[in-house]
Order: structure tokens, then C-alpha cells, then sequence
């Protein structure tokens, strides 16, 4: 008998129907991969398992008991965990207050025991072999950090059943493997876990049996081992995809450079130089917290810098704010989509317009709401939104298809240089394909793409060249064959001095800084 | 995209939303209903309250708080608040009236104090936006400094000898309408075009639905900021005018605890407190709604201290209807 | 208190008011500053904006400050009695002004305010002929206030066929009072007559009763010269106003206070009568 | 991060924070700075200042809004507000004045007291977490009702005649120390060791940093709520306590503003009002900087209107040093 089964589950939102009779079993000591596309369903049967959302009919065994979770407390009761695709954490409390949040461990006054909280927060995290300081603050921590967060609290649930939506989405190769290493561990311990991913390598490398849905349909399960990628794409998608990166030809006019950058980031000893050719796709790889990011929000101004020239097809710009870099055509898709992306209150459309209203005031500073919806639904079908409409709100859509809307925004406001800050974390892989071509579109009318990716197949798969962060600084830069996995790692994870950052092997930023 | 199956994809998305489904979803819905509830209620209970007399009270009575929530929806909308309106209108009208008693034309007078009150509401918004101090705090400190300016400009003493003609605003009548009810209706007129047909408004509830993204996205975020509480501040001195010339007097001590009835209107207009939900109508239906209580209490009798209570009951009563909307 | 032998130029007068957003405080505070400067003495005031508490911690703040003599106008009575004896205890002497203060204090200077709504409600029921309906336009609920409402009670009470129908509360505020007075004419198209507390009310009360052209008389309190003026002009609604005196009340306070600081002879009470102000003497009226 | 090379990684992050930067980025610094700042300017402004005897005076004169503002953090640190706590504080004040008038038991009566303030932030509690209203709006509408309920319950007659003994809370003194701040400290240091030493605490917190959040992790957000607004009914029904015997009379319309005083308290003690960042210590620090403005000014003798713009310049000033951390 397995460990844990859903039975027939469906469910229904205003407007959509998120599940239809969906069935899984979980065995004991088993990852359990669940796959489909965007807004299948994943994490709407993820939230019934957990007591979050209601079914509106089928059933929850866990050991062949059925199972009523009015809350996610129950379930965590009934020994259920989960790290939640979106973020959990309290930003303002320190980590290890939301490790134990609802579970402090107090004394005999009912005064919480910090001492004694610290302490299993230090060993789950040595177990976990995790450092970070528990005492600070979340808001602190970068984005890989708060997911290593997420996944000790769910961990320090002792949870027979551990569900993990979308785990390795902020996270880059090696951390990967970490908590892969993690998982083998539990499945040791005979922990029934569900696994969902959109990344089919890794579906390979740690599951062992598979259940894809689609449209909120159960569609089949199978051992991971009786099948391939290419045919689990096709049951997930309804169609092949052979080749998710388009044909390797670059647009990159090397000779006319767009835009150049000096920055000296706050607290940093020296100034990064970074170049950008016209139709180009610069990649940005590197470690998490390398740094990357940062770089981005000091190319458009976000951020203060100690030092930031800049120069825009030849013309000294200077930048101090978002809106001044959009002003000269320099745009950001933000790596976290709730917080820097996203209004969530707003709809579809109104979204995905807010910074190209002016394209649609017909008589200024009026705005023709005919000409906006038409141009929205054009833009939502070309990234494939699944959403009942262009007036749906947007934080009733899946985390897939938030991303999808905001990458909407940036494809007509007709800018000149675009950096995608992680622009494919959490699609799934129909539509990663139509984001490269996409992207390849737009090098194609001469627009050049900053991006930023933890997903090593993409940078090699899709860039002309590539800057490797380490330590906040630019360390490499790579070109035509030296765009290759085994390098990128070597610069990115290269133990370097601060005070020489470039290192001796770093010729080729230093060339670059000569042929300016 | 053409992707092969993009055709065989009978995207839902088409479909739009019905009428009625609409009305029910539009922010104004509740509100409306809270509304007419109420009215009914105390069309019940006084003979008097339907007189057409009374319902133009009603309306000019309410069109004070009326203007002046116009200016806190615009704030409270972005996620802000602005709780120096009152001393702010108070100030306005004190200027105007003084101005006036000293002999400057009303045109002049009108003008300087309405540009008095963008100057105090910029400077609200110029801490909110460029200094980036919270609203509340900034709010209330100038309030404290607009109520004093207020005082320390006319000693203490209400200023009256004000032109015969300056009372048009509050007394006059415009094709049987009364002014102060016309003012009303054309700064919600005004305020919802800009809310809903322009690129500005939109960034008012961008801004409070995720300012952070809404920055980063390219939008000015501080510049709009500034707009908004200069706004606030011009709807609070025109609301000073209103009533400066209806009390054909300047009152330095006018307005006191306005700040809350006008928070109160939008809140019952089912805006979010939070920002990035509301709808300016939703506002007026607020004000008129606060001000069909204040009328009909003092209709039906009610004693002074009761109606505190009873008015609090049918407020909490009127959102508990609306709840959801505005949690 | 103990007798204090600084010279009169020496003096730090202190004085506590309970507001100064209204022409009867704002009058009291000049006469006692233009009484001060003769003396040669100087001046501290403040403004308690009806909040007691307030109220408390401003005299404690004076006499922390070191002044000599402390006028205090409470906003109320019985919870100003920690003041007082805050400065009986410094050995400062308090003279009560306008509105009773408990405890030791050292004198008392005030209206009778009870009076002044007997009065001007009694006019008023004469001027209706003895019938009609008749509404209170109340204020802050404080001592004087409430005094000056049981006062007109208490003469309305004496006509047979006149009716109190309403009462509601302007809160002393223009913009208030003439919202509430719409409504209450609203609500009786027959009100023959109008008591309002003070002239703050009755300013916005005359704007609504002129709007609305119905036939009301109005009664108040206080003497404001705008609310004088307007009695003065021919069939104006506003038909008495039972005058106060702020400043000879100030004055008297201050006359009565020195001489207390002086050890010198005084009496400890000074009741000033309030005088009836209608359109026959409204011209020769003035605070 | 154990990279390969992890070993050998001096990244910063890593690092703990020392003594200086944990007090650097204590949310208390910026409070304490400003404070000592103006605590400065009015000592070298006036001979009085540092005498003892005025020191113990502005801690008292303090006590009242600084034990309100124990329950407006809560409130705050929720992400919440309460409006109705000068009006409460009245009425809990003007109950036990009343009982003890009627020949009560002082004890019997402040306990009665005491619980009408938590029944009555219950009441709030309840409709802001179960019936999911915004606690703004709700709260604005209980300030009415309470203001009225005590008007009725005196007819707007200060209530008097109070056993002597009762002046305790007010007046009396225990080792030195006037009761009224003792009380005051009491109070902090029980809301210190909840905030900071018991799961509550915690929560108070998370629900103020991410609501949604706190309630997927399992923890009763709703039962909390109702809580903290209970504790806010309470403090305010302490500082009734406090202010009634200091007065030795039951005063119906005490209170009036004082909402406002204990946010800019809580703000300007570093609180983010968007709740989930704030100390109670701040608050105390908060509290204590209105009172030595409120008292230096008056030792200046500052005129009462200048007092106004003067107030509300330095908290412009005081929260302009310390922004950023509260934007
Ligand atoms: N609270 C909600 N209200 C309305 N619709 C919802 C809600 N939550 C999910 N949905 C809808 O249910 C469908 C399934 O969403 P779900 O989040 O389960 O997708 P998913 O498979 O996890 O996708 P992704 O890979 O993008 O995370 C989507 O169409 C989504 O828009
Ligand atoms: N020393 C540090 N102390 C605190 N926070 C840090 C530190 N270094 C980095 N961070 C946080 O982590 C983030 C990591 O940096 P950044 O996001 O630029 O790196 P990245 O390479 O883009 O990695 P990621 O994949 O996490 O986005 C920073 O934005 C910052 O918020
Ligand atoms: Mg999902
Ligand atoms: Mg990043």
C-alpha cells in the first residue's frame, strides 16, 4: 500500500478549472516526480495535499487512512511538509525564529528557550551542510539562501511525506546537488516525497517514478527509468519539442557596441567593465550570490554605486534611476517576480502596458483601452499566458505564468538593450523554447540581451558571450568554444584574492579593457 | 506565437466578463449597497429626509469631506495617507479670507490660497517621495505645522469682512445647481478621468499595489508621489474655499478631525488601506454615505452622544457588508 | 501661599488657558498681556485645547518655568485639582478664571454662567410670545457649558406652551453648528427659536437659519464682537446674546492674584455678572 | 555556501555581526539618537530642564501616551492600527470613576475597568480578525463608540468624588519613584519579555511581515489578532487608570487626539508602519521625545501656536535622520 494517495482529487477556481479527478500514490522511500506545464495543476494539487486549499471532491490516504486537512497544521500534524514554490518566510524575522515559527520550543513559563532553538537550528544546518548565520535576518539572505531556509524549516517538520514545488528553481548546479544529496538522505529514511521541477535532467537524475498532468488532467505515471525526456515532454506538452534552443546563429554585430559600462559597486575594491555588442546575448554566470544581480540593478540605476559611467551607443549617459535607463531604452525583467515584478492586484493587461502606456494614448495623455487590449492579448498569446483573460488578475495565475507576463511587458516597449534577470525560472519547458526563440527575435531587430541565468544549459545554449561573476566581480569573459560548462564552473567557483579579483588568468577582460 | 498548436488552443481568454458579473466585481458595488441601505433606513424613519430640500443639504453638506477625500484617495490609493488636510484646508481658506479682508481681488485671493495648499501638499509628498518618510508621520507633523501657521497668521481670530461676491462659491447657484455640490461633482469628474484614462492613474494604483516593481519597471515613482499629495493638498484648499465662502468667514481653527471622516469615505468607497485597490466613485459614495448618516441622525433626533454610537455602529455595519473587498 | 516680595517688574505671571482657537479666549489673553506689560511683569501662557490632561502637564511645566502667579482657566473643574495643588505646594498662588478650579486655590474669577442661559433664554421666550418650538445648539461638554444649557432649560421651563424639540451638538465650531442647524431646521420646519451655547455656534447657526429663510430667533453667549455686530443689523435672527466680560474678568483675576502674592487683603470670590445684550444696546457693547 | 571552494571563501555574508553593527542596526539606535539629540537642544535651551524635579515631571507627563503606545506597537507591529484608543481610555477611566462613585471597592472597580478596555479591544480584535475588516476603519468607528458610550454613561459630566485612597495610581509614590511611571515601566517590561521571550511575540511579527505567510505555516493568525487588539483595549484602559487618578475624576472626553500622539510615538520609535519591524523599546524612546518637546517648549515658553509648528518640525527632522529604516 503506498504511503500516500490522492484519489480522483478535482478542483475549481472562478473561471478555471485547476484539476479534473487527478490521481497520485507516493510510495515509502520514494521521489516522486510530478510534471506538467505551466498552470497544470502542480501546485493547486500540492495545496490540497497540504491542507491550503479544499478539494471539491476526491480523497487524501495517507496509509490507507483517508484524511481530512481543514489546514496546512493538520497536515503538518498528520507528518506532511512542503516547500512552498513561492516564498514562505517572514522577512523581518531572523532565520532561525522562522525555522521554528508556530513550533518554538519553550520552558516551563512559556518563555521561548533561544539557547536551545539556536542550537537545533546549527545542527539542522551542519546535517544540512548549509552555512548560513541563523541569527540574521531573512531579508538579508539572497534568494538561494531563503530557499535553503525553506527547505531546513520544511525539513526540521520530520515530515513523512515532504513535497518540494519547484525546490531548485532559485538554485544553481552545485547547490542542486546538495540537495539532491539531501533527498537521498530522506529516501534513506523512507520519506515519501514529490518532486516538481521543470527541469527534465534532474527528473532523470533523483526521481524514480514520474506523473505528468496537463490542462489539470492526470494524463499517466511511469518509471522514470522506462522513459525518456523527449517522450515526457511530448505526454506534457501534447507535441514534441526536439530542440528547446533555436539554431545557433548570433546576431551580434561585434563591431558596433551599444552600450559600456564602468561600475564600482558600494564596498567593492575595483570597477567592472562590461560591454555589450549590438544583437548580442551577453550571459551573466556565475555562483548564487555572485553578484549578478546586483550588477543588473546598478546597470539601470536602481542602486547606488560608488562608481557607475556609462555609455550608450557612444553618448555618456548618466543613470539615476530605472527610469532614466528606460528613458534611453535599457530595460529589467527582475529575477523575483512578486516582489520587483509584478503588481498583483492588477490584471493581465494593465500589467503588462504600465511601462508603454504612452503607446496607446491615442489623444495624449488619454488612453484608448480598445487599442491596449487588442495590442495585450497579442502579446499574451505570443509567450502562450494561460489565463481565462487579459482582465484576469494576476495573482490568480500560476508561477509560470506570472513570469510569462512579465516578460510580456518588455517585448513591445521597443528598448535597446534588455537584461533578463533569470527570465525562464519556473517555466516550464514548452515555453522555455518560445522564450528563446523569442529572445533570439529580438537580437534579430537589433536589440541586445543581458542574460542572467543559473541554468548552465542556457547560457551555453544561447549566448554570443559570457561574463562569470565571483565574488561581486567580473572574472572572466568568454567567447565562441570557451562558452562551456566545465569553464564557466572553473571561473565561477575559482578561489580568487579580493584584492585582485581578476586574477592572473583573466586576460581577456583585461584585452577588452584595451580595445575600448 | 506560432507555435503548430496555437490554433488547435481554444484560449479561454477570450471570453469577457458579463455586465452583470462586472457590476458585482466593480469596487463601487458594495459601497452602492451600503449606500442605499442606509438611505432607505432613514427614509423610513423621517418624513422629512426625501424633501428635495434636504437632499440638497445632504449633498452640499457632505461636498466638504467630499472634496477633501478626493485628494486622500489619490494618496491612500498609492499605498499613502494623508492626515494634514484639514489644518491644510483651514489654512487655504484663512489666506484666501485674509487676503481678501486686506483688499486683494477674490480672483487673486482664490488663487494664492488653492497654490498655498499644492505648496503644503508638495512639500508632504516631497518628504514621502524624496526623503522617503513614511506618509503618516510626515502628515501628521505638517498638520501640527499647518494648524499653527493657520493660528499664528490670524492671532486666534476668525477673519470676516470678506466681498459680497466671494460667497458665490458657497451660497451661489449655477442653473439651480448649488455651487458647492458643482465643485463636488467636477473634481470627481476631473479626478476620474485622470484615474482612469490616463497613464498617471494608472501608475497611482501601480504604486500601491508593488511600488518596488512599479520603480523598477521605469515609472518616476517619487515624481508621481509628489503629484499625488499636491493633489491631496489642492483638494483640501479647494474644499477651504467652499467653506470659507459659505461661513463668509476664515476659520484658522476649521476642519479639525476632517482627516478621519475623509479616510473613512474612502475606506467605505472599498479601498484598500493597503493601496492598489479603489475606485474614486467608490469615495464619493463614502462621503455622501457619511453624510446621509450625519443628516438623518440629527433628522430623527438622536441625542448628540448616542449618535456617536449609533454612527459608528452603521459604519462598521456598512463595511462588515462590503468585508472581503477591503481586508 | 507664603507672601512674595518681588517688585511688579520682577513678576513672571503664568496663565493656562483651555483653548485659544476662539475670539473669547484670544480677547482675555490680550487684555491680560496688555495688564502684564503695564506692570512691567512678563507673561507666560498656554493652550490646554480642552484636554485636561494637557492642561496638567502645561502648569506643571509654568511652574517648573518659576512662575510667580498662576491664572488657570480649567477645562475642567475637578480634574485641574492636581495643578493646583501642584502650585499651592510651589507656593505660587492661583486665581480661578472664567471656570471653577477644586482644591486650595486663592480666588475665583468667573461668569455666572448658569445666568447668562437663564438670561438670554428668557429673552427669548418672551420675544416668541411664551410658544413655539425651541432647539439647543449644544457644545463641549464642559462645566460652563452645561451650566448655560440648564440655565435656558430652566427658563424655557417657565413658559407653558414652549417646547424644547431638540438639542444637538455644534461642538463650538462654525462649519458644525451650521451643518447641525440645517438639519434641525430640516427636521422642524416649525422651530420658532434657537439657543446656542456660545457665538462660535450661533455664527454658523445664523448661516443656516439666513439660508434657509425660515423665521427662527436665535439666543447665545459670549459677546463676540462679529456675533454683535450681526444683532445690531434690523431684523436679524440673532435677537440676545448674554455678554460675558473676558477682559475685566482677566483683570480682576490678575488685580485679585497680585494682591494674594502680596499677602494683601482680597476677596476670594469675584462673580461678574453677564449682561444682556439685545438690538437696544447692541451698538454701545463691546468686550 | 559549501562550493567546492567554500573553505576558502571569506564572502561577507558568512560573517556574523559584531557587537557595534548589531547595535548600529538595533531598530532602538535611531530613536535613542534623535532623543538625545533634542534631549540636548532643551537642556542647553533652559536653565530648568535637568533639575530632577522636571525630569520626574516629563516621564510622568509622558506616562499616559507611552502606555497607550504599549498597545498601538502591538497594533502596529501587526500591521494594524487602533484609533479608538483615547476614546477607550475614557471610557475604561470614566467606569471606575463611576463604580467607585457608586460606593464600589477602588480594587473592584479598575479591575472592572480594566476589563471593559479588553472587552472592548476585543470587540475590535474580533471584527478586524474574524470578520476580516480593515482595523483603520473599524477602529475609527469603535473611537466613535466609545466616546459615546462614555458621554452617556456621565452625560458629559466629569465624574467626581473619588475615595482618596485611589489617588495612589496617580499621585502616589513607592521607593521613590511616582507611581504613574512605575506603571509605565511595568508595563514595557512585560511587553519586552512578550514581544521578545514568548511565541506571541514571534507572531506579532510574522503577521506584520507577511500575513499570508504566517497563516500557510500554520499559525492562527485570527486568535492572535484578537489578542493584540485585546492588549491595546488593555494598555489604554491602564493609562485610564493612570489619568483618572491623577485627576481624581472620571473625564468623559479625555483623550481626545491622543490616537495620533501614540502612532507618532510608535513611528518615530523606528516602527515600520506597515508592520512586521519595530521595537518596544523605540516606542518607550518614542514616547519619551513628545514629552520632552512638549515640556521643553512649554519651559521655553514657546507660544502655544509656534508650539504646533515647532513640534512638527523636529519629528520631521527627528524621523528625516533616522529614514530609510521606516520608509
Ligand atoms: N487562488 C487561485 N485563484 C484562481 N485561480 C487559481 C488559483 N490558484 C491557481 N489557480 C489557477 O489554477 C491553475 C493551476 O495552477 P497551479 O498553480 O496549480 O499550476 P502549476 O502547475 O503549479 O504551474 P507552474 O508550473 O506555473 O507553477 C492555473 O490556471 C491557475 O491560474
Ligand atoms: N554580503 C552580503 N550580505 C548580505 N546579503 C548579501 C551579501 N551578498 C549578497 N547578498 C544578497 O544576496 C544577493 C545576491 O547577490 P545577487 O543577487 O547580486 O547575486 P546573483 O548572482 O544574482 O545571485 P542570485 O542567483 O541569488 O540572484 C544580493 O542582492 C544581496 O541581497
Ligand atoms: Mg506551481
Ligand atoms: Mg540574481
Amino acid at each position: 500500500m503506498a504511503l500516500l494517495a490522492l484519489e480522483k482529487v478535482s478542483k475549481r477556481f472562478p473561471g478555471v478549472r485547476a484539476l479534473n479527478e487527478v490521481s497520485l500514490q507516493v510510495e515509502a522511500g520514494e521521489i516522486h516526480a510530478l510534471l506538467g506545464e505551466n498552470g497544470a495543476g502542480k501546485s493547486t494539487l500540492m495545496k490540497i495535499l497540504c491542507g491550503i486549499h479544499q478539494p471539491d471532491s476526491g480523497e487524501i490516504l495517507i496509509d490507507g487512512t483517508p484524511q481530512h486537512f481543514s489546514s496546512y497544521r493538520r497536515a503538518c500534524a498528520a507528518g506532511v511538509g512542503i516547500v512552498f514554490q513561492e516564498f514562505s518566510l517572514i522577512p523581518g524575522l531572523s532565520v532561525v525564529d522562522n525555522i521554528f515559527l508556530g513550533r518554538e520550543p519553550r520552558n516551563r513559563l512559556g518563555l521561548i528557550r533561544h539557547g536551545v532553538m539556536l542550537k537545533q537550528a546549527n545542527a539542522l544546518f551542519e546535517r544540512l551542510d548549509i552555512d548560513i548565520d541563523p541569527q540574521i535576518h531573512v531579508h538579508h539572505l539572497s534568494v538561494a539562501d531563503q530557499q535553503f531556509v525553506e527547505i531546513a524549516k520544511a525539513l526540521s517538520l520530520n515530515a513523512r511525506v515532504l513535497v518540494l514545488d519547484e525546490p531548485t528553481a532559485p538554485l544553481t548546479p552545485t547547490e542542486v546537488e546538495r540537495l539532491f544529496t539531501i533527498m537521498r538522505q530522506l529516501r534513506e529514511q523512507g520519506v515519501a516525497m514529490v518532486f516538481i521541477s521543470h527541469h527534465m535532467e534532474e527528473i532523470f537524475e533523483i526521481c524514480d517514478r514520474v506523473t505528468v498532468l496537463r490542462d489539470g488532467e492526470y494524463v499517466t505515471t511511469l518509471e522514470v527509468a522506462d522513459t525518456d525526456a523527449g517522450a515526457l515532454v511530448e505526454l506534457m506538452v501534447g507535441r514534441r519539442v526536439d530542440n528547446i534552443f533555436p539554431d545557433h546563429h548570433s546576431h551580434a554585430d561585434s563591431d558596433d557596441i551599444v552600450l559600456e559600462a564602468r561600475i564600482r559597486m558600494a564596498g567593492r575594491k575595483h570597477t567592472d567593465y562590461i560591454q555589450l555588442a549590438r544583437g548580442e546575448i551577453l550571459g551573466f554566470a556565475g555562483l548564487v550570490g555572485s553578484g549578478r544581480t546586483e550588477m543588473a540593478l546598478a546597470m539601470i540605476g536602481a542602486q547606488p554605486v560608488t562608481e557607475r559611467q556609462m555609455q550608450l551607443e557612444g553618448h555618456k549617459v548618466t543613470l539615476k534611476s530605472p527610469a532614466d535607463a528606460l528613458k534611453r531604452g535599457i530595460g529589467l525583467l527582475p529575477e523575483n517576480r512578486k516582489q520587483q515584478g509584478l503588481i498583483l492586484p492588477f490584471t493581465c493587461a494593465d500589467n503588462i502596458t504600465l511601462n508603454h502606456l504612452k503607446h496607446f494614448q491615442t489623444r495624449p495623455p488619454f488612453i484608448s483601452r480598445r487599442r491596449e487590449r487588442e495590442a495585450v492579448e497579442a502579446l499574451m498569446d505570443r509567450v502562450r499566458v494561460k489565463a481565462p483573460g487579459s482582465d484576469t488578475v494576476v495573482g490568480t495565475l500560476s508561477g509560470g505564468n506570472q513570469q510569462k507576463v512579465v516578460i510580456a511587458r518588455w517585448l513591445e516597449r521597443g528598448c535597446r538593450v534588455l537584461i533578463f534577470d533569470e527570465p525562464t525560472r519556473g517555466i516550464d519547458v514548452g515555453a522555455k523554447s518560445e522564450i528563446y526563440a523569442l529572445m533570439k527575435t529580438l537580437t534579430a531587430q537589433g536589440i541586445s540581451i543581458v542574460m542572467i541565468s543559473s541554468e548552465l544549459p542556457e547560457i551555453t545554449g544561447l549566448c554570443d558571450r559570457v561574463l562569470v561573476f565571483n565574488h561581486g566581480h567580473v572574472v572572466a569573459a568568454l567567447s565562441g568554444d570557451e562558452i562551456e560548462a566545465g569553464t564557466i564552473m572553473t571561473h565561477a567557483t575559482r578561489q580568487i584574492s579580493l584584492d585582485n579579483p581578476t586574477g592572473s588568468t583573466d586576460e581577456s577582460v583585461a584585452t577588452l579593457e584595451r580595445a575600448s | 506565437m506560432s507555435t503548430p498548436t496555437s490554433d488547435a488552443n481554444p484560449q479561454p481568454r477570450r471570453q469577457r466578463r458579463s455586465r452583470a458579473s462586472r457590476l458585482l466585481h466593480s469596487p463601487v458595488f458594495f459601497p452602492l449597497v451600503g449606500f442605499i441601505a442606509v438611505f432607505i433606513v432613514m427614509a423610513l424613519a423621517n418624513d422629512n429626509f426625501l424633501l428635495p430640500n434636504n437632499l440638497t443639504n445632504v449633498a452640499r453638506q457632505g461636498a466638504i469631506i467630499a472634496i477633501i477625500a478626493v485628494g486622500m484617495s489619490f494618496a491612500i490609493f498609492t499605498g499613502g495617507i494623508d492626515l494634514s488636510v484639514g489644518p491644510v484646508m483651514a489654512l487655504s481658506g484663512t489666506i484666501m479670507a485674509g487676503l481678501m479682508a486686506a483688499g486683494w481681488p477674490p480672483t487673486v485671493a482664490v488663487i494664492m490660497g488653492l497654490l498655498l495648499g499644492m505648496v503644503f501638499g508638495a512639500f508632504n509628498g516631497a518628504c514621502v517621495a524624496f526623503a522617503r518618510m513614511p506618509p503618516i508621520i510626515v502628515t501628521l507633523a505638517t498638520m501640527g505645522i499647518a494648524r499653527g501657521l493657520g493660528l499664528i497668521y490670524t492671532g486666534g481670530y476668525p477673519i470676516s469682512g470678506l466681498p459680497a461676491g466671494f460667497s458665490f462659491f458657497g451660497r451661489g447657484e449655477v442653473v439651480g445647481i448649488q455651487v458647492p455640490i458643482l465643485i463636488m461633482l467636477l473634481v470627481y469628474l476631473v479626478a476620474y478621468v485622470v484615474l482612469h484614462h490616463t497613464s498617471f492613474g494608472r501608475y497611482v494604483y501601480a504604486i500601491g499595489g508593488n511600488e518596488e516593481a512599479t520603480r523598477l519597471t521605469g515609472i518616476r515613482v517619487p515624481r508621481y508621489k509628489l503629484l499625488v499629495y499636491t493633489i491631496s493638498g489642492l483638494t483640501a484648499a479647494i474644499a477651504g474655499l467652499v467653506i470659507t465662502s459659505r461661513l463668509m468667514s476664515g476659520q484658522p481653527n476649521a476642519g479639525t478631525g476632517f482627516e478621519l471622516d475623509a479616510i473613512a469615505a474612502v475606506v467605505l468607497g472599498g479601498a484598500a488601506i493597503a493601496g492598489g485597490r479603489g475606485a474614486i466613485l467608490g469615495t464619493l459614495v463614502g462621503a455622501m454615505l457619511l453624510a446621509i448618516l450625519n443628516n438623518g441622525l440629527n433628522l430623527m433626533g438622536v441625542s448628540p452622544y448616542l449618535q456617536d454610537v449609533a454612527k459608528g455602529t452603521i459604519i462598521l455595519l456598512a463595511i462588515y457588508i462590503g468585508r472581503g473587498r477591503n481586508a | 501661599a507664603e507672601t512674595g516680595d518681588k517688585a511688579d517688574d520682577e513678576l513672571v505671571i503664568g496663565m493656562s488657558f483651555q483653548e485659544l482657537n476662539n475670539v473669547y479666549f484670544v480677547t482675555m489673553q490680550r487684555a491680560l498681556q496688555e495688564a502684564v506689560n503695564e506692570m512691567g511683569a512678563s507673561l507666560v501662557f498656554t493652550d490646554a485645547r480642552h484636554d485636561i490632561a494637557k492642561q496638567i502637564n502645561d502648569v506643571e511645566d509654568m511652574l517648573q518655568r518659576g512662575v510667580d502667579i498662576l491664572l488657570l482657566n480649567p477645562t475642567d473643574s475637578v480634574g485641574i485639582q492636581s495643578a493646583v495643588m501642584s502650585a499651592h505646594d510651589a507656593g505660587v498662588p492661583v486665581v480661578a478664571v472664567d471656570a471653577q478650579a477644586e482644591g486650595p486655590i486663592d480666588g475665583f474669577v468667573g461668569s455666572k454662567n448658569f445666568d447668562a442661559g437663564y438670561k438670554a433664554c428668557h429673552y427669548m421666550g418672551e420675544q416668541l410670545g411664551g410658544e413655539g418650538k425651541v432647539a439647543i445648539l449644544d457644545g463641549i461638554p464642559v462645566i460652563p457649558i452645561l451650566e448655560r444649557v440648564e440655565g435656558c432649560q430652566k427658563a424655557l421651563g417657565e413658559f407653558e406652551s414652549i417646547e424644547v424639540v431638540d438639542k444637538q451638538n455644534g461642538h463650538q465650531e462654525r462649519s458644525t453648528a451650521m451643518n447641525v442647524t440645517e438639519n434641525m431646521l430640516q427636521a422642524h420646519p416649525d422651530l420658532a427659536g434657537i439657543f446656542s451655547v456660545n457665538d462660535v455656534g450661533s455664527l454658523g447657526a445664523l448661516v443656516a437659519i439666513q439660508s434657509s429663510g425660515m423665521d427662527v430667533k436665535l439666543a447665545s453667549v459670549d459677546g463676540n464682537p462679529e456675533a454683535v455686530k450681526v444683532l445690531a443689523q434690523p431684523n436679524s435672527p440673532l435677537i440676545a446674546i448674554a455678554a460675558q466680560h473676558p477682559a475685566t474678568m482677566v483683570v480682576q483675576a490678575l488685580e485679585l492674584a497680585v494682591k494674594k502674592y502680596r499677602g494683601e487683603e482680597s476677596p476670594s470670590e469675584v462673580p461678574i455678572d453677564v449682561t444682556l445684550v439685545t438690538a437696544d444696546n447692541a451698538k454701545e457693547f463691546t468686550w
